[in-house]
């Protein structure tokens, strides 16, 4: 009796560890990279890290809904270059345009991804590779091939939502933080977001019991194509210019930190706090190799490569004496 | 142009440091005086070098081996030399600047991702009055203002040069066929509106195709390959990078053609390989692009930490190997 | 709620001329059934007969090609579910068809959860009512716990819960007792009186006679996709009907019995099979079985009582932590299903859908899937040697397909049982562990699979029954080994295999507080 | 009009089978009429080599495929072998080539370990090594590209057999052999088993982990002998650009020709077209001067357009 209650409590615990994990690494992390580095704690510093992470914050909150759907939105990246380019583009017509022209555009570009997903029954994956291809073709089109940036006007009030602080912390961290706590709202405590996980677990049964599955879907990929939007009108304004090269491989890390935050690929089980927490581990990792100062720069990436697999493996090993 | 250079320290393959085109300082430049900024000693300074992408191509391994190398032969302890690598991606390089000056980082020189969007970067430079010299890539901000200088080359000049030196390898008439860099790189947009401005003064030479070979060896022999079978009549390529050129010669050399005879082959940066092949007689014309930017980089910063007045722009003179110099000048080239 | 007891004529709902076609088959020709209000309305036939399809299309799953759907006399069409549980059509499937990761109450209230003023879910009041609501079925667990916490049978009153909650005019239940132990079958038959009492029409789709005659009040026969009888139930002997499901003579049925099972077996002394100790995971606790050559064991229990359990930790598929399985006296190597196998125990598993057939494959290929390497010198298969083998058992089997290279996920789920039952016959085994052969197969293959059955035994072949059908156990086993939460509660052989001894033994202490029969916590 | 609603069936079946096949003809017959100089024994044979590298990277990924899986770290691994051949083209080409192909192996063995061992994700799996092994491959070549002048090695990349290059002879016996391992072998229908219903075949006493780590062994194996042509034709190991993005195109092979990412289901003959298919398509806009943009547009248009007519269809 007594053995079964302290294994129930030690697979209880386990469970919380899965779950809390990324939260529980980021906070030794944190607390590592305070005492060894003399710079890490200062306010500057910190306030930096939350600012940067931030763009990619609002890329994965969009991610975590698809994946948790059981789908993947590989065109987030290219997205959210288009969506910076057209802000900056948009500027010259004021702050309305700068705002809406790209969330138009870039949720017009999930629609159509959801589109196809829900209603031919093509793969995400490859349905959303075809728009990664399409997206960035776009904003090549828009910019003679990339030859022109669109510079924001150093005056436009529109700067204000990228370069602007509250109590010295950037505006996007707000935006941010406002976004995701709407965004756990959305999946946590409506309709919409209880169909998500019920697509995600199970698609057919979500069919049979009536749930609108096709709309959820298209729902969902216009949700993550327009905060690839958002992200990308934060970015325009905080770089003053609709810069063509950023966004190349974004949707990998979003990917990287949704999955780190404990959010199962296969769909169904995930947590919006979780990504917020994976976010932060990748921007911390990042620092403390600026920090370190002497990892050669073809390291780097062996290191990210092997972080994301040893959280990953963690988190597996952990599920796994859970179920014991 | 080709100005003698005496060699700098022989660390890369004993190529020369890059070096100004006008030495002569202009008198409206920027002094330590106008920014206001507190004087720094040099050799006890905490200094900062941000780059912009891994260390896997010629160019970047140079070009961060050049300031580290400078920076030891000036004495900077291993501790005070800050070195980031932004994998590429531009927020990252904003952050690596703003954490190095978060570090303590007095002086910064930042190879610029882009030239567009590392103002906030600038700006947090500007609130700590730390003078920044971006080199190899000017950024579109207020020299003097937001950063101090930029040290590099005249990217659209490259490609005119390469114009000009196609116009000579070519005896003024053929057809161009164009490998482009990267699509929304600054420095493909330079180089090909240099080029195309400057080919146009020759009304024998037309440009047929322009298709980008990313800057990338095999993608640039890919693209050449599909050119030669739809364009037999290509009679020269010009290659924004040495990388696709010496892709075109495979292209060309598989498709039983030789090139720098039957098709004329110029190409910009200076890399080893490309100039060989000069030497070797299959290839024409290599416009460098200079990137060892250390001495440079901390001359100017100690000139500016003397008082000196800094240009707003520093142009480096780069060289240029054909036929005529390639084989004596061959160990100035960088790998 | 008072009762409607005034007579309405109009239908609630009405199929008229319904034609279905898949590619290769004509699931449902030309059929018509009416609903009235208030009515159990039974369904039946044998496997493949088109009952599931004939509930797809009533419930917007499948558009018919050909006829109409009419819902309280006026034509409608069902684009999707949806669209039918708008219209008060409330279906639980053949499988369970809920989120298995997600909590207990959020598949209750899934799609409807109710709201605060704000517009957002209202968990609080969600979980208190999930609660006050499974109480009517017997389900007591947390239900802030994952569904799939929870077992099969205990899902599968979930689905009803959720279904009958939905303030619908029309439940329909495409074999809903398959997977419930007799307690929830009570439970489940209470539920159908009460929604009876209040003027529901229900659809009841099953092949166990004697529940038919229980709660139904009329029935409708399909046969081959078409409609071969409507009418009463109470007036229609149990026979007749058979007959009819079946299309053959009620001589012939009589002769042949109730099951197909015949004499005991003579059985060698020497057991074949020896599992010792089992324990693992919380499930099993201490159970030993043997098995004799030529010697059919049933395995009884309650669900969850670790029936599965005990077969799959002989064939290795579920990890032990104490105890040994010795075949012909010689250990097996735990957990290497692959070792079993070559020692001859093959193991047909309970859950078809997910633990049995490879959808995308035919039927061929399903069928070899296991003997496999031995039809295959030097790993290169042999098409030739499949064939042979395929021809042998879809005869023998009776397996009605397309053609063998139909895909096996179009077959009907009876037809599926017994494709599996081919794959593991295929393998020449000597030790046979089946987890429900019989489960959601009609009268008539039900019949074939239990002389086969019988027959394997007589070749000496030894084999372990599990079925939640005691009749069936009871007929069919040499020896009956019946287990409670996970150990040994008594061993019957030879007379003393009753009915009453086997529920004795189910029932021995199974005390009061019985609210964890689904699952141990 | 269900006669008409059989024909319209019949005809989306036959696109889906043979849409892949139709769409190359098609482009062929688009080119011959619209492109210059198409028309070519050069020309053909310059698609054919091009196409080789994808090809072989894509035989592997629709075996990993098959099985409900992904690889996306084929192009690492390619750079990896392309790291290591001038490491030991001293010892000789074939030397060179087999640590290639060890090292490929290598990374099959790991990923297919995560994967059938660990369980995790095979998505996250091979991500980890697409962002880990490209760094491992620059680090191993000092992030730089070594110019080859092995003669007997650059053969692989140049050289012909009988007017064929080695190359796209390579490719097609790699096809051959893949088609015959997927069609005429217990391993190829276990495979397909497997990604067809992953427990049945584990009660079904398939060597399901066996036989998932083999699949990676041949994914990574197969892209390390793309990695070897691709550095022989280059002339260079180049690992920081060589099979740069090759696992999108390889998916994209695959899945344009016809093979399900849900798994149970190998075409390799598809495959094979499917990377033919990609390659005309890239050859017919560079060929046209399309610009950059137009190009990424008109794939990606082209990519939905085929996966569309491919797609799996519910029945409804
Ligand atoms: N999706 C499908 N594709 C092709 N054929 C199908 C499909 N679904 C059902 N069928 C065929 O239609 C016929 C009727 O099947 P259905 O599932 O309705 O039978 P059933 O009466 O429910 O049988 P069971 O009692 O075994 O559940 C069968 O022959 C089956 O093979
Ligand atoms: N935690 C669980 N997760 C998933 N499935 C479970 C879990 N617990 C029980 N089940 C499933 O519920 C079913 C009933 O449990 P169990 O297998 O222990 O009962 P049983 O005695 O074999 O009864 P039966 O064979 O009649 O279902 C089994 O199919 C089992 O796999
Ligand atoms: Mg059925
Ligand atoms: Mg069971």
């Amino acid at each position: 009796m007594t053995a079964q209650t302290t294994t129930a409590s030690g697979a209880a615990f386990a469970g919380v560890l899965q779950r809390q994990g990324a939260a529980v690494v980021l906070v030794l992390g944190i607390a590592a990279a305070w005492f060894a580095f003399p710079h890490f704690g200062s306010a500057d510093n910190l306030r930096n890290l939350v600012l940067q992470g931030s763009f990619l914050a609002v890329i994965a909150l969009g991610m975590t809904f698809v994946i948790i759907s059981g789908g993947i939105d590989l065109s987030v990246g290219s997205n959210y270059a288009l969506g910076g380019v057209l802000a900056a583009y948009g500027a010259q017509y004021g702050l309305v345009v700068a705002i809406l022209l790209p969330l138009a555009v870039c949720s017009l570009i999930g629609f159509v991804n959801g589109l196809l997903i829900a209603r031919t029954g093509m793969a995400p994956f490859i349905v959303t590779l075809a728009s990664l291809l399409f997206a960035r073709g776009l904003l090549l089109a828009l910019t003679a091939e990339g030859a022109t940036t669109y510079k924001v006007d150093p005056g436009s009030a529109f700067l204000w939502l990228g370069q602007g602080t509250i109590f010295g912390i950037g505006v996007p961290v707000y935006l941010t933080l406002v976004l995701f706590a709407l965004g756990g709202l959305l999946l946590r405590r409506t309709r919409f977001g209880q169909s998500v996980f019920a697509i995600g677990g199970a698609e057919q049964s979500a069919v049979l019991m009536g749930l609108p599955v096709a709309r959820t879907k298209i729902s969902l990929y216009t949700l993550s194509g327009a905060l690839a939007g958002v992200a990308g009108i934060l970015t325009a304004a905080y770089l003053q210019s609709g810069v063509t090269v950023i966004g190349v491989g974004t949707e990998l890390d979003a990917i990287s930190v949704v999955v780190i935050g404990g959010t199962l690929l296969t769909g169904g089980a995930g947590t919006i706090i979780g990504t917020l927490v994976g976010v932060l581990l990748r921007t911390l990792i990042q620092n403390v190799i600026n920090q370190i100062g002497t990892l050669d720069s073809n390291y780097q990436t062996v290191v990210s490569g092997a972080f994301l697999l040893v959280v990953v493996v963690i988190q597996r090993l952990l599920a796994r004496s859970r179920t014991r | 142009t080709a100005r003698e250079e005496t060699p700098a320290a022989p660390s890369n393959g004993g190529g020369p440091a890059a070096s100004a085109q006008s030495a002569a300082p202009s008198a409206d430049g920027c002094t330590l005086e106008k920014t206001g900024y507190p004087k720094v000693d040099l050799k006890t300074a905490v200094v900062g070098f941000s780059q912009s992408e891994k260390e896997a191509n010629p160019f970047r391994i140079t070009e961060t081996q050049s300031i580290r190398d400078e920076a030891a032969k000036l004495g900077i302890a291993s501790d005070k030399l800050l070195v980031t690598n932004a994998q590429s991606d531009l927020n990252r390089q904003i952050s690596d600047i703003k954490s190095m000056l978060d570090r303590g980082a007095q002086l910064l020189v930042v190879a610029p991702l882009n030239s567009d969007g590392l103002q906030p970067a600038l700006d947090a430079a500007k609130a700590k009055k730390v003078p920044v010299v971006t080199i190899d890539r000017k950024v579109t901000s207020q020299p003097c203002t937001d950063y101090l200088t930029f040290i590099g080359s005249n990217f659209v000049e490259q490609g005119q040069r390469a114009a000009q030196a196609m116009a000579k390898a070519t005896g003024g008439t053929g057809k161009v066929a164009i490998l482009l860099g990267s699509s929304g790189n600054n420095v493909t947009t330079d180089r090909t509106k240099g080029f195309k401005d400057e080919l146009a003064k020759t009304p024998g030479l037309t440009v047929v195709a322009e298709q980008t070979g990313e800057f990338d060896r095999s993608k640039g022999q890919s693209v050449m390959e599909q050119l030669i079978q739809s364009h037999p009549d290509i009679t020269a390529v010009y290659a924004e990078n040495d990388e696709m050129g010496v892709g075109a010669v495979n292209a060309l050399k598989t498709a039983g053609k030789s090139p720098g005879k039957d098709v004329k082959i110029v190409s910009i940066d200076g890399t080893r390989n490309a100039v060989q092949l000069i030497v070797d007689g299959s290839y024409n014309a290599v416009i460098e692009s200079n990137p060892r930017f250390g001495p440079l980089a901390f001359q100017t910063l100690q000139k500016f930490e003397n008082g000196e007045p800094i240009p707003a722009s520093i142009v480096i003179s780069d060289d240029q190997y054909d036929e005529s110099n390639a084989a004596q000048k061959v160990g100035n080239s960088y790998k | 709620m008072t009762a409607t007891t005034e007579v309405l004529t109009a239908p609630v709902l009405e199929v008229a001329g319904v034609t279905k076609r898949f590619p290769g088959t004509l699931a449902l020709d030309d059929v018509s059934f009416t609903l009235a209000p208030g009515e159990v309305h039974a369904l039946v036939g044998e496997n493949g007969a088109g009952k599931s399809t004939l509930i797809k299309v009533l419930t917007g799953v499948y558009q018919p090609d050909e006829g109409e759907l009419r819902h309280l006399g006026e034509p409608v069409t069902f684009k999707r579910p949806i669209d039918a549980q708008r219209a008060g059509i409330s279906t639980i499937y053949q499988e369970v068809n809920l989120v298995p990761l997600m909590s207990i109450a959020g598949n209750v209230f899934l799609g409807r959860e109710p709201r605060t003023k704000a517009g957002l879910v209202d968990w609080g009041r969600m979980y208190a009512d999930a609660r006050e609501l499974l109480k009517g079925y017997g389900i007591d667990d947390d239900v802030k716990r994952p569904l799939h916490t929870l077992g099969v049978g205990a899902q599968q009153m979930v689905a009803l819960a959720r279904a009958v909650s939905t303030d619908a005019k029309v439940v329909i239940m495409d074999e809903p007792t398959s997977s419930l132990e007799p307690r929830e079958v009570e439970t489940l038959f209470e539920v159908l009186n009460r929604l009876h009492s209040e003027g529901i029409a229900i659809v009841y789709v099953s092949h166990r006679m004697d529940e038919l005659y229980r709660v139904c009040d009329s029935v409708t026969v399909l046969r081959d996709g078409r409609v071969v009888h409507s009418g009463p139930l109470k007036p229609l002997p149990r026979i007749e009907l058979v007959s009819l499901m079946l299309g053959r003579e009620i001589r012939q049925i009589r002769e042949e019995g109730v099951t197909a099972f015949g004499e005991e077996h003579d059985v060698e002394r020497e057991p074949l099979l020896k599992a010792e100790n089992l324990a693992g995971m919380r499930k099993l606790h201490d159970v030993s079985v043997s098995i004799r050559p030529g010697e059919v064991v049933g395995l009884a229990g309650l669900l969850g009582s670790g029936r599965s359990e005990t077969a799959r930790a002989i064939v290795g598929a579920f990890p032990l932590d104490g105890g040994s399985v010795l075949l012909a006296g010689k250990p097996l190597k735990r957990g290497r299903i692959k070792a079993a196998m070559r020692a001859g125990i093959a193991l047909l598993a309970e859950d078809r859908k997910t633990d049995g057939i490879i959808p995308n494959l035919s039927v061929r290929e399903n069928i070899v899937l296991a003997a496999l390497p031995s039809l295959s010198p030097f790993g290169l298969v042999s098409k030739a040697k499949q064939d042979r083998i395929v021809k042998i058992f879809m005869e023998r089997l009776r397996i009605k397909a397309a053609s063998p290279e139909q895909k096996v996920s179009e077959l009907s789920g009876g037809n599926q049982q017994k494709v599996l039952l081919a794959r593991w016959l295929a393998t020449g085994p000597k030790i046979l562990l089946l987890d429900e052969p019989t489960r959601g197969i009609d009268v008539g293959a039900k019949a074939e699979v239990q002389a086969l059955i019988d027959e394997l035994a007589q070749e000496g072949l030894g084999v372990l029954l599990i079925s939640s059908e005691l009749e069936e156990l009871i007929d069919g086993s040499d020896r009956v080994v019946v287990l409670r939460d996970g150990s040994v509660a008594g061993e019957l052989t030879g007379d003393r295999i009753t009915e009453e001894n086997v529920l004795t033994a189910i029932a021995a202490e199974s005390t009061g507080g019985d609210n964890d029969v689904h699952r141990h916590p | 009009m269900s006669t008409a609603t059989l024909e319209r069936a019949k005809v989306t079946a036959w696109l889906q089978n043979y849409g892949v096949y139709l769409a190359v003809v098609v482009l062929l017959l688009f080119n011959v009429a619209f492109t210059e100089n198409f028309l070519s024994a050069a020309n053909f044979r310059t698609q054919l080599v091009q196409a080789a590298p994808v090809c072989i990277v894509a035989l592997g990924m629709a075996l990993v495929i098959g099985t409900e899986g992904i690889d996306l770290s084929v192009g690492s691994v390619m750079a990896i072998a392309a790291a290591l051949i001038p490491l030991y083209l001293g010892a000789g080409p074939l030397t060179a080539i087999v640590v290639a192909v060890i090292a490929g192996v290598v990374s099959g063995l790991f990923s297919g370990y995560l994967v059938a061992y660990l369980g995790i994700q095979p998505i996250i799996a091979t991500l980890a090594l697409l962002v880990g092994g490209r760094g491992l491959a620059l680090v191993i070549a000092h992030g730089q590209l070594v110019q080859l002048h092995n003669h007997d090695f650059l053969q692989l990349g140049t050289g012909d057999v009988l007017g064929v290059p080695i190359m796209v002879i390579v490719a097609g016996v790699l096809a051959v052999l893949a088609g015959l391992v997927v069609q005429r072998t217990t391993f190829g229908r276990h495979l397909v088993a497997i990604g067809g219903n992953r427990p049945a075949s584990t009660l079904a006493g398939l060597p399901v982990k066996r036989v998932l780590v083999s699949v990676y062994v041949i994914s990574g194996a197969l892209a390390a002998i793309a990695g070897v042509l691709a550095t022989s034709r280059l002339g260079a190991s180049d690992p920081s650009d060589v099979g740069l993005l090759m696992e999108l195109s390889a998916i994209t092979a695959v899945v344009v020709g016809g093979t399900p990412l849900t798994g149970g289901r190998v075409r390799v003959l598809g495959t094979v077209f499917g990377a033919l298919l990609m390659q005309l398509v890239q050859a017919t806009l560079i060929k046209h001067n399309l610009p950059d943009s137009t190009a990424q547009m008109v794939q990606a248009a082209i990519i939905v357009v085929a996966v569309y007519v491919a797609r799996e269809r519910s029945s409804r």
